[in-house]
């Protein structure tokens, strides 16, 4: 027994002050704050931050080659713990923005102007004459973006269109930069009202094209506040500092603008009174 | 400095708790696992022994073999008399590696049982020389009663094991050695010493 | 010289006989032109031309945009009805000006007068090149003349004629040879002073014996000159595999002809280039194989730039039966067209028509890694694996097995078994690469 | 937008129309790249044209003609076999194939995919399979084989051209670790019709036997028996017996450019050259290269299975250093391991190095600069 | 009810084996039968249950920095109990589960358990985790034990449940058939979480890689690095 | 055949310690992603096996059975390997920034892996001599790199398929695992050990 306690106790001991030993004479420099950061990261070792560990990234945020919210897990909490270790604010906090992609022409509603015979991708259809779709601006429907987005935020329905869902959407943004149509935005969670189309032909020709495209009849631009909505080259276009009421959807006679979340039942009542006195 | 003694003392002090804590479990245990490990060795001897009524656990004698090597032989006894030996053998041409099988022999060298106690023969083919069908073959076979200690294979009377003729060959054939094994030494084995206190 | 192969390509069936025997014939002008404005590879021409202007024949409707691009021309007389975008048959919507004809054909003053193109100097030639809106012609449409000012520390030493037209379907180029082989002659002699080389093949593939007979009757005299008959495998043309046949030198991957000395010239262009300089003509028209089974009466026309693929098929009497794809080009490298208003261009070779039962779907199956792209791919790239990787967006991988080294042949999916999209994949994955390699400088 | 949001959008577009297929609703985002579907039949209105890239032109070829040129290649050894081992041959054939195919059905369907059996890759498999069986086989065993095989094997994987390992020779090897008796011991000579057929063993484990117990070769390899190897006269699975077939087969594929020669010749070669070494060294422990050659599942291993395009590498160098790999490791099993017949773990072990394999035998693309040269 | 819950949490949202991904080794070394399965998971459990308290009692005690290596001593304790005491008294299954035994060490699970859990909470708690996460364990360990036994052996705990006339598929109980069993199964499981997932409108829950990020015996030993020190640039 | 010789066979193909022992799992699916991350941790493996198996020996026939203390050998070489791969990595960090860039991400993931305690114990169990433990180490854990590379190879291979989604991931991964060793059951009875 005593022979027992006495070995094993010497090893530890040997192993454990060789080891304190070892640190010190073969010690190598540390940063103290990559060390401190490196407690804050959530060390799930995720490769979200692109780099090959927490620990590296500890170290470039502490070198001050990251920013301090590039990690994308930790999120705000993270960042503000790090803003302090490095004596920094962090400014964050604005207000949460979702995707939306700015079409609703669904093979129901817009033409095609030939049968694509090709790579099931977005990017890669674009190659040919710019996609089938008869309106050039249009969601072509082949759902890169829901490809790209790594939290299915995107739907994409039947007759081929990409919907975000912005209870999913964290905003990150990488659908934006998938699309090569460009027609996704990142807009104000908090907006309920939106125009759905990206189209800058002339009136007669985006009717040719979509029957649910912008004309650019400049209805909704007259029914909403000052400055609010505003026509760019035959589109109209939601500037989204402005709080646009729900009625001014029911303008639109083509169809073209929506209004989502709790706003919706309340802008069917006035459109259906709107369509009624007219 | 200080701040490393203190980790040293509290990891010394942890093992050294640990290290207690084993060594008195290691007391505890290191007698029933010493019998655990007799039984093992004891329940094969006894199945192969004939029938005896002493402890053959404490009846047992070392045999010098050839090479140096030594064997450990227990002896079952009817009122004292011995009537039967048990040793453990080992066939080194089995199919995967060594077969370690215990075989008991009565006192005309006619095989009572046979007991296979370590072997790495492929399972469902090899493994079952463990199998009471192919053990059973061998009790009451003696050097003198079978002409031909072979599988029938290769014209002997043992039946081996479909598709596992090798393993079969390998205890057969380590079987006769070892009885032939018992020849040589019976008379060590039947006559010297008493009852080993 | 000649009998050596490249390694891979294919041997497509040719299809050529359905125009290879009828003579260029020229196409009366239609009711309207489309003129594109970006006619050449590199940068886009500038119009200086606005709605409502009059243009004569040879009048430049568009200028250089910088070094690397021609002037545009107007193909006739008339007035410019529209500025607008049309399908371009490159696979792209451009900006063209639609031109209609006044009927009377008038050229520009100082267009269309002979006048010797002896005791030029090289510097004159080269700018009467680009004056006259001479791009390449054989596909490219790169402008000549700056194929024709090599590096100053590149040895050059031969001039090869390119005369393969190894595209099945097309026979543009082999009509010109047989109906023109002087002119192609004396514009290759130009060329050839330009780049100051000796050594000239005009190299030929064996199923044009016509061409090959008439062209070496052509250049007989000619000091320096040689006519090569090369084994018939597509894409003999292509002027790497082209150079590695004649001369078995290598052009270095990612290099340019140049890196080895040679110059390719397409036959199309060298007849171009001379009426340039000798006649001072534009570029306003050139010879396109009107073919294929989806077309009634299959013609090489000689039409003006700006004729509407619709015209050129009414020409060629009418679509035949289910015509279901339209490709300006040759079916290896074409461009499939959604629409028959698209219009002739400086690189117009041909219009292939396709009925729907010759028409194969790419349907994207696995790859079931039969190594058949391997063994066609003349630049010995692993199509398989570089495709498999571009599905999965995996463009630096597919740039580690050197996708911008694809010529986009199509060898590798003219043979795929599982009718894989695969050039359409490499042309995605160039784009990406590029956009990679601009990202990280 | 939520949910509703979105069906309200719908039906606007929608006009009253219901949709034909409900949004897909995956689980995550990764989903297989629907196809893109072919022209419609007639269109009235709209679109005439189909654009896609170049090239417009098709040599012809597909899969499933590819697949039936193995298949014809394979008949005569597969009539053979019949010929030899009557109708218990063709009843293991057509269970193979069945199963084979009915578990790609099955698999298919559950994994909500179109069910693909006219590239006839199944059919081919269960075919190699029943090829790699003994005649005496029971139902059973080969339904578990081509469970394994097509199930496991492949379907797991995605389907054709994904699977890492032959699927046929997963089947084999399982059914050879599970059932040693029925796979090994249970061998029926060859007869006419499979009439007077005796049990005996199959060369090979004539040889290790013969090793086991004498430690020396010692069996007959005269003309005589030479004769028999290369009719068929022996014991066997249904496919390995008759070597000359299975040779003539190989030829018509290299014939119609089916498969190169690369991985059958240095397989082949391998296996002869090194057998042939040890037997110059050690003639009384190391027969004649000859028997290994033409005895055992090597002609339909290096002929059919390790070509098999989707398991062995895609680059010239690579089919060379996958033949001589197998042969290496096959000449490695027979003569120490445990196994009498090493094709089937050879060919999976190389399968397993072919991604390392394509991956260092990249080839080098037309005109790459010369790195040495360049430095 | 709390109690309840963390106990249960082991059986299917945070399974070891099939939701963690973690032990591996055992898993597919010891699950020739159901009963292996059974007295791994019990051994297991006996060592996470008593290393799991003691770790929670002494963390307080414990400086930050030698916490591993005096977690591991602990659990290397129970462990070596574990050996011995099977080896006397349960000594034919001890000579099964071989090797294994002692290599309950560094199954990830327990130290995976007491740093992230034990060392955080009251001991109770930390007993209830320990007993949770071991019937996790054990039942899957049974399962998988189960399957491979009743296809490969034609028997359940030993006993034959086909007849003679069954002939088992070998490959089942040989290593092939342990990782395939263990593949298949995982991908089972996968699905029905999936489904589950989609029935209650979340996003399904699947660890695609087994990183050793779900493994915490990774992370330093001792912990000596001088971090009063001054960075040098 | 020579031991040493038998052995070197028996550990590297015949019982292959990731593939027909289960030894070393959690590395073998972790750090199989890619292959150059393979071959990588393939190495620092051989280097921390070799060196626990000689150290591990020493310990156990000059302390433990000396003192009749071998019921501590679990805890005993846990301690001594854990101690001394963090003594090699504090040592590399110093010395050789090469090396340790090249090891030493991985030094720290092998510490504790079953398969460096499993090595130490079964050069015990076999009663190897220090010589014979050491190859054995050496061997053990080539034979752990050939299957995590070839396993490498297959993986990022699989990554480009098109697997049924709840397979994607560990699970195919398992199941490839089990071909591979269905494909190294051929090696049985090579040698016997
Ligand atoms: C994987 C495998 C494992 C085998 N295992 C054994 C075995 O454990 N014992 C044995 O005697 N034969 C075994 N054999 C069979 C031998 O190789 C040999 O074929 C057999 O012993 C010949 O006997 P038979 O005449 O009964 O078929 C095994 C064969 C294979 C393929
Ligand atoms: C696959 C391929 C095939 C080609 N085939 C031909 C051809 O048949 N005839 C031709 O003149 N140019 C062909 N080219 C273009 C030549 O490579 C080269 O660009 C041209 O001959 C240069 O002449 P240009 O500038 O006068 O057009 C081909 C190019 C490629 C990539
Ligand atoms: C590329 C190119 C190809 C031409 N091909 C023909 C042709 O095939 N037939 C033809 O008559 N003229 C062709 N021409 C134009 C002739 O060289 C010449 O300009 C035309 O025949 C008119 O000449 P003429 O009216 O003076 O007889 C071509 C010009 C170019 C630039
Ligand atoms: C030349 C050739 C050989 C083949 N060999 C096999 C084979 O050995 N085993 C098999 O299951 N399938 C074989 N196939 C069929 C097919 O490739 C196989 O089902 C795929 O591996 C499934 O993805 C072969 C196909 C070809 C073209
Ligand atoms: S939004 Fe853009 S990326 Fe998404 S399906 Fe439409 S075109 Fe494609
Ligand atoms: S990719 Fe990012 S921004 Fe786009 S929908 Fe998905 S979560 Fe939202
Ligand atoms: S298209 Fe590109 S990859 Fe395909 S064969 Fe031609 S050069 Fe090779
Ligand atoms: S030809 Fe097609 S199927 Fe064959 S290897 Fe190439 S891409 Fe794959
Ligand atoms: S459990 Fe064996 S390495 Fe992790």
């Amino acid at each position: 027994m005593l022979t027992a306690v006495i070995a094993l106790a010497a090893l530890a001991l040997l192993a454990a002050f060789g080891l304190a030993i070892a640190a010190r004479v073969f010690a190598v420099p540390h940063n103290p704050k990559a060390d401190e950061i490196e407690e804050v990261l959530p060390g799930a070792n995720c490769g979200a931050c692109a780099l090959p560990g927490c620990a590296e990234l500890a170290r470039r945020i502490a070198e001050g080659k990251a920013d301090i919210d590039a990690c994308p897990v930790g999120g705000e909490s993270a960042a503000h713990t790090i803003a302090a270790i490095m004596g920094m604010e962090f400014e964050g906090g604005a207000e949460r923005e979702v995707a939306l992609v700015l079409c609703k022409g669904s093979d129901q509603v817009a033409a095609k102007r030939f049968f694509y015979n090709g790579i099931y991708d977005c990017n890669s259809a674009v190659l040919v004459f710019g996609g089938d779709k008869a309106c050039t601006y249009g969601c072509l429907g082949l759902g890169t973006c829901a490809g790209v987005c790594l939290f299915g935020a995107i739907d994409m329905v039947p007759g081929g269109l990409a919907v975000v869902d912005p209870e999913k959407c964290t905003g990150c943004a990488q659908c934006v930069a998938a699309c090569p149509k460009g027609i996704i935005k990142m807009v104000p969670a908090s907006r309920k009202l939106h125009i759905l189309c990206s189209s800058h032909d002339k009136g007669g020709v985006a009717r040719k094209h979509c029957k649910v495209a912008c004309i650019g009849c400049m209805k909704c631009v007259k029914a909403a506040p000052e400055g609010a909505i505003t026509m760019d080259n035959f589109l109209a276009v939601v500037d989204y500092s402005f709080e646009i009421p729900a009625e001014v959807a029911a303008e639109c006679p083509m169809n073209t603008i929506i209004v989502t979340g709790d706003a919706a039942g309340a802008c069917e009542e006035p459109a259906a009174a709107a369509g009624g006195d007219a | 400095m200080k701040e490393i003694i203190r980790l040293c003392f509290v990891l010394t002090l942890i093992t050294a708790v640990s290290a207690g804590v084993l060594a008195y479990v290691n007391q505890q245990t290191a007698e029933p696992i010493a019998r655990a490990l007799l039984e093992e060795k004891m329940s094969a001897v006894r199945s192969v022994l004939p029938p005896y009524d002493n402890e053959p656990d404490k009846d047992m004698i070392t045999i010098m073999i050839e090479g140096g090597d030594s064997i450990e032989v227990y002896r079952g006894r009817k009122d004292g008399t011995v009537t039967g030996a048990a040793f453990a053998i080992v066939a080194s041409d089995g199919y995967s590696g060594d077969i370690e099988f215990m075989i008991g022999v009565d006192g005309e060298g006619v095989m009572q049982g046979l007991m296979v106690l370590k072997h790495l023969e492929t399972p469902g083919l090899g493994a079952k020389i463990e199998s009471e069908d192919f053990r059973g073959q061998y009790s009451g076979k003696s050097l003198e009663n079978t002409e031909l200690w072979e599988v029938t294979r290769d014209g002997g009377t043992f039946i081996p094991i479909t598709g596992a003729t090798i393993s079969s060959r390998a205890i057969t054939k380590t079987s006769a050695k070892g009885l032939k094994l018992f020849r040589e030494h019976k008379a060590e084995i039947f006559e010297e010493g008493e009852v080993q206190e | 010289m000649g009998s050596g192969r490249f390694f891979g390509g294919v041997h497509p069936s040719y299809n050529k006989g359905l125009a290879d025997s009828s003579a260029i014939v020229e196409m009366p002008l239609p009711e309207r032109l489309v003129v594109f404005f970006a006619q050449n590879l590199g940068v886009p021409s500038q119009p200086v031309v606005k709605k409502g202007d009059e243009v004569k024949k040879g009048q430049v409707i568009a200028e250089a945009g910088g070094f690397v691009s021609t002037p545009v021309h107007a193909p006739t007389s008339g007035t410019i009805g529209s500025i607008d975008i049309y399908p371009s048959p490159v696979g792209v919507d451009a900006p063209a000006a639609v031109l209609v004809p006044d009927g009377k054909d008038e050229w520009f003053e100082g267009c269309n007068v002979e006048r010797s193109s002896e005791g030029l100097g090289v510097k004159k030639i080269k700018e009467m090149i680009h004056d006259k809106g001479i791009v390449g012609m054989g596909g490219a449409t790169f402008p000549t003349h700056v194929k024709l000012s090599p590096l100053a520390e590149k040895k050059m030493d031969l001039l090869v004629i390119n005369g393969a037209e190894c595209e099945p379907y097309l026979t543009a180029d082999h009509r010109l040879m047989v109906e023109h082989a002087e002119g192609i002659r004396d514009g290759a002699s130009l060329f050839a002073t330009v780049i100051g080389v000796r050594n000239v093949v005009v190299a030929i593939e064996k199923n044009k014996p016509d061409a090959i007979e008439v062209m070496c009757k052509a250049v007989v005299g000619c000091q320096g000159f040689s006519v090569e008959a090369m084994d018939v495998i597509y894409p003999q043309g292509a002027e790497k595999q082209l150079i590695y046949t004649l001369t078995k030198r290598k052009v270095p991957a990612g290099g340019l002809p140049m890196d080895v000395g040679v110059l390719v010239q397409n036959v199309g262009t060298a007849l171009a280039a001379y009426e340039a300089v000798r006649y001072n003509r534009p570029l306003i028209q050139r010879v396109v194989t009107v073919t294929g089974s989806g077309i009634r009466e299959p013609k090489n026309v000689l039409a003006r730039v700006g004729t509407r693929f619709e015209d050129l098929v009414k020409f060629c009497g009418g679509l035949e039966g289910d015509a279901a794809k339209c490709i300006n080009g040759g079916p290896m490298m074409g461009v499939a067209q959604y629409s028959l208003d698209a219009a002739v261009t400086k690189g117009t070779s041909g219009l292939v028509i396709l009925r729907q039962e010759e028409v194969t779907q790419f349907v994207s199956d696995a790859c079931i890694r039969c190594a058949r792209c391997l063994e066609v791919c003349p630049m010995k790239l692993n199509p398989s694996a570089l495709s498999i990787f571009i599905e999965k967006m995996r463009f630096e991988d597919a740039n580690e097995y050197n996708v911008m080294d694809c010529i986009e042949c199509g060898c590798c999916a003219y043979v795929c078994p599982s009718r894989r999209p695969m050039v359409h994949h490499f042309r995605r994955a160039k784009a990406e690469v590029r956009k990679l390699q601009r990202k990280t400088g | 937008m939520a949910r509703k949001d979105l069906e309200v959008l719908l039906e606007d577009n929608m006009e009253g129309k219901t949709p034909e297929e409900k949004p897909a609703a995956e689980p995550t985002h990764e989903k297989p790249a629907p196809r893109p579907g072919p022209r419609p039949k007639k269109a009235e209105v709209g679109p005439r044209f189909v654009v896609s890239s170049s090239p417009h032109m098709h040599d012809g070829r597909t899969v499933s003609q590819i697949m039936r040129f193995v298949i014809i290649a394979l008949a005569p050894a597969a009539l053979y076999s019949i010929y030899i081992f009557g109708l218990d041959a063709l009843r293991v054939i057509l269970i193979s194939t069945a199963s084979a195919m009915i578990f790609e059905a099955i698999s298919q369907k559950i994994m909500k995919r179109p069910v693909a059996l006219r590239d006839s890759s199944a059919a081919l498999t269960g075919l190699l399979l029943a090829m790699n069986l003994p005649s005496t086989s029971p139902w059973w065993l080969i339904v578990v084989g081509n469970f394994f095989a097509i199930v496991i094997a492949k379907q797991l994987y995605g389907g054709l051209g994904y699977n890492p390992f032959n699927p046929a020779l997963v089947g084999r090897v399982v059914l050879l670790i599970s059932f040693p008796v029925h796979m090994t011991a249970r061998w029926v000579t060859a007869s006419r019709f499979g009439t007077d057929a005796v049990t005996t063993a199959t060369p090979l484990s004539q040889m290790k036997e013969s090793l086991a117990t004498l430690g020396h070769i010692d069996i007959a390899f005269g003309r005589e028996e030479i004769f028999d190897l290369l009719i068929g006269n022996r014991a066997g699975c249904l496919g390995e017996t008759s070597v000359i077939l299975l040779a003539l087969g190989g030829l018509f594929l290299i014939w119609k450019r089916v498969i190169s020669w690369r991985i059958p010749v240095m397989f082949i070669g391998a296996v002869w050259a090194m057998t042939g070494i040890f037997h110059l060294f050690d003639p009384a422990h190391y027969i004649d290269p000859s028997f290994h050659v033409i005895t055992g599942g090597l002609f339909i291993g290096a002929i059919f299975m390790a070509t098999d395009y989707v398991t062995s590498p895609v680059t010239k160098k690579g089919m060379l250093i996958f033949g001589a790999g197998c042969g290496i490791i096959t000449v490695l099993i027979r003569l120490w391991g445990a196994y009498p017949e090493g094709v089937s773990f050879a060919i999976l072990l190389m399968n397993a190095a072919t991604p390392l394999i394509d991956r260092y035998t990249k080839p080098r693309v037309f005109g790459a600069v010369d790195t040495k040269a360049a430095a | 009810m709390k109690a309840w819950d963390e106990f249960i949490k082991g059986f299917w949202s945070e399974n070891p084996i099939f939701r963690l991904v973690l032990g591996l080794c055992p898993t597919l070394a010891v699950t020739t039968s159901a009963e292996n399965g059974l007295a791994m998971g019990f051994a297991s459990t006996f060592v996470l249950v008593c290393s799991n308290t003691v770790i929670s009692s002494m963390r307080r005690f414990v400086p930050k920095k030698v916490r591993i290596p005096a977690y591991i001593v602990a659990i290397a304790t129970f462990v070596t109990i574990v050996d011995l005491v099977m080896n006397g008294y349960f000594h034919a299954l001890h000579k099964s589960l071989g090797l294994f035994i002692p290599l309950i060490v560094v199954n990830c699970i327990i130290l995976g358990r007491a740093e992230a859990f034990a060392s955080k909470n009251p001991v109770w708690v930390a007993i209830i985790d320990g007993f949770g996460m071991g019937f996790g364990f054990t039942v899957s360990l049974i399962v998988i034990g189960a399957i491979r036994e009743v296809i490969g052996n034609g028997t359940i705990f030993n006993v034959s449940i086909f007849g003679d006339g069954y002939l088992p598929l070998l490959l089942m109980i040989l290593p092939p058939g342990a990782f395939i069993v263990l593949g298949v199964l995982l991908g089972l499981m996968n699905k029905v979480e999936i489904a589950m997932a989609e029935r209650s409108g979340r996003q399904p829950i699947i660890r695609r890689e087994h990183d050793c990020a779900s493994c915490t015996i990774h992370t330093k030993w001792f912990d000596f690095s001088e971090k009063e020190k001054p960075t040098v640039e | 055949m020579p031991k040493l010789v038998i052995i070197i066979i028996s550990a590297v193909l015949v019982n292959n310690f990731v593939l027909m022992r289960f030894l070393g799992i959690c590395p073998f699916l972790g750090v199989s992603k890619r292959v150059s991350t393979a071959a990588g941790m393939s190495g620092a493996v051989l280097f921390v096996m070799t060196m626990a198996s000689v150290v591990t020996w020493l310990i156990y026939h000059y302390v433990l059975v000396p003192f009749g203390l071998t019921y501590l050998q679990t805890v005993s070489f846990i301690l001594v390997i854990a101690s001394l791969v963090q003594l090699v990595e504090l040592v590399l960090q110093k010395l050789s920034p090469a090396l340790y860039k090249a090891l030493g991400i991985f030094l720290p993931l092998i510490t504790t892996n079953c398969a460096v305690l499993g090595v130490s114990v079964l050069n015990i169990q076999k009663e190897f001599t220090l010589l014979e433990a050491t190859i054995f180490g050496a061997g053990a854990a080539v034979g752990f790199g050939v299957a995590m590379v070839l396993f490498s190879g297959l993986r990022e291979r699989i990554d480009l398929c098109d697997t049924p989604i709840p397979f994607r991931g560990t699970a195919i991964g398992l199941v490839t695992a089990g071909l591979l060793s269905l494909a190294f059951m051929g090696f049985t009875g090579l040698v016997k050990l």
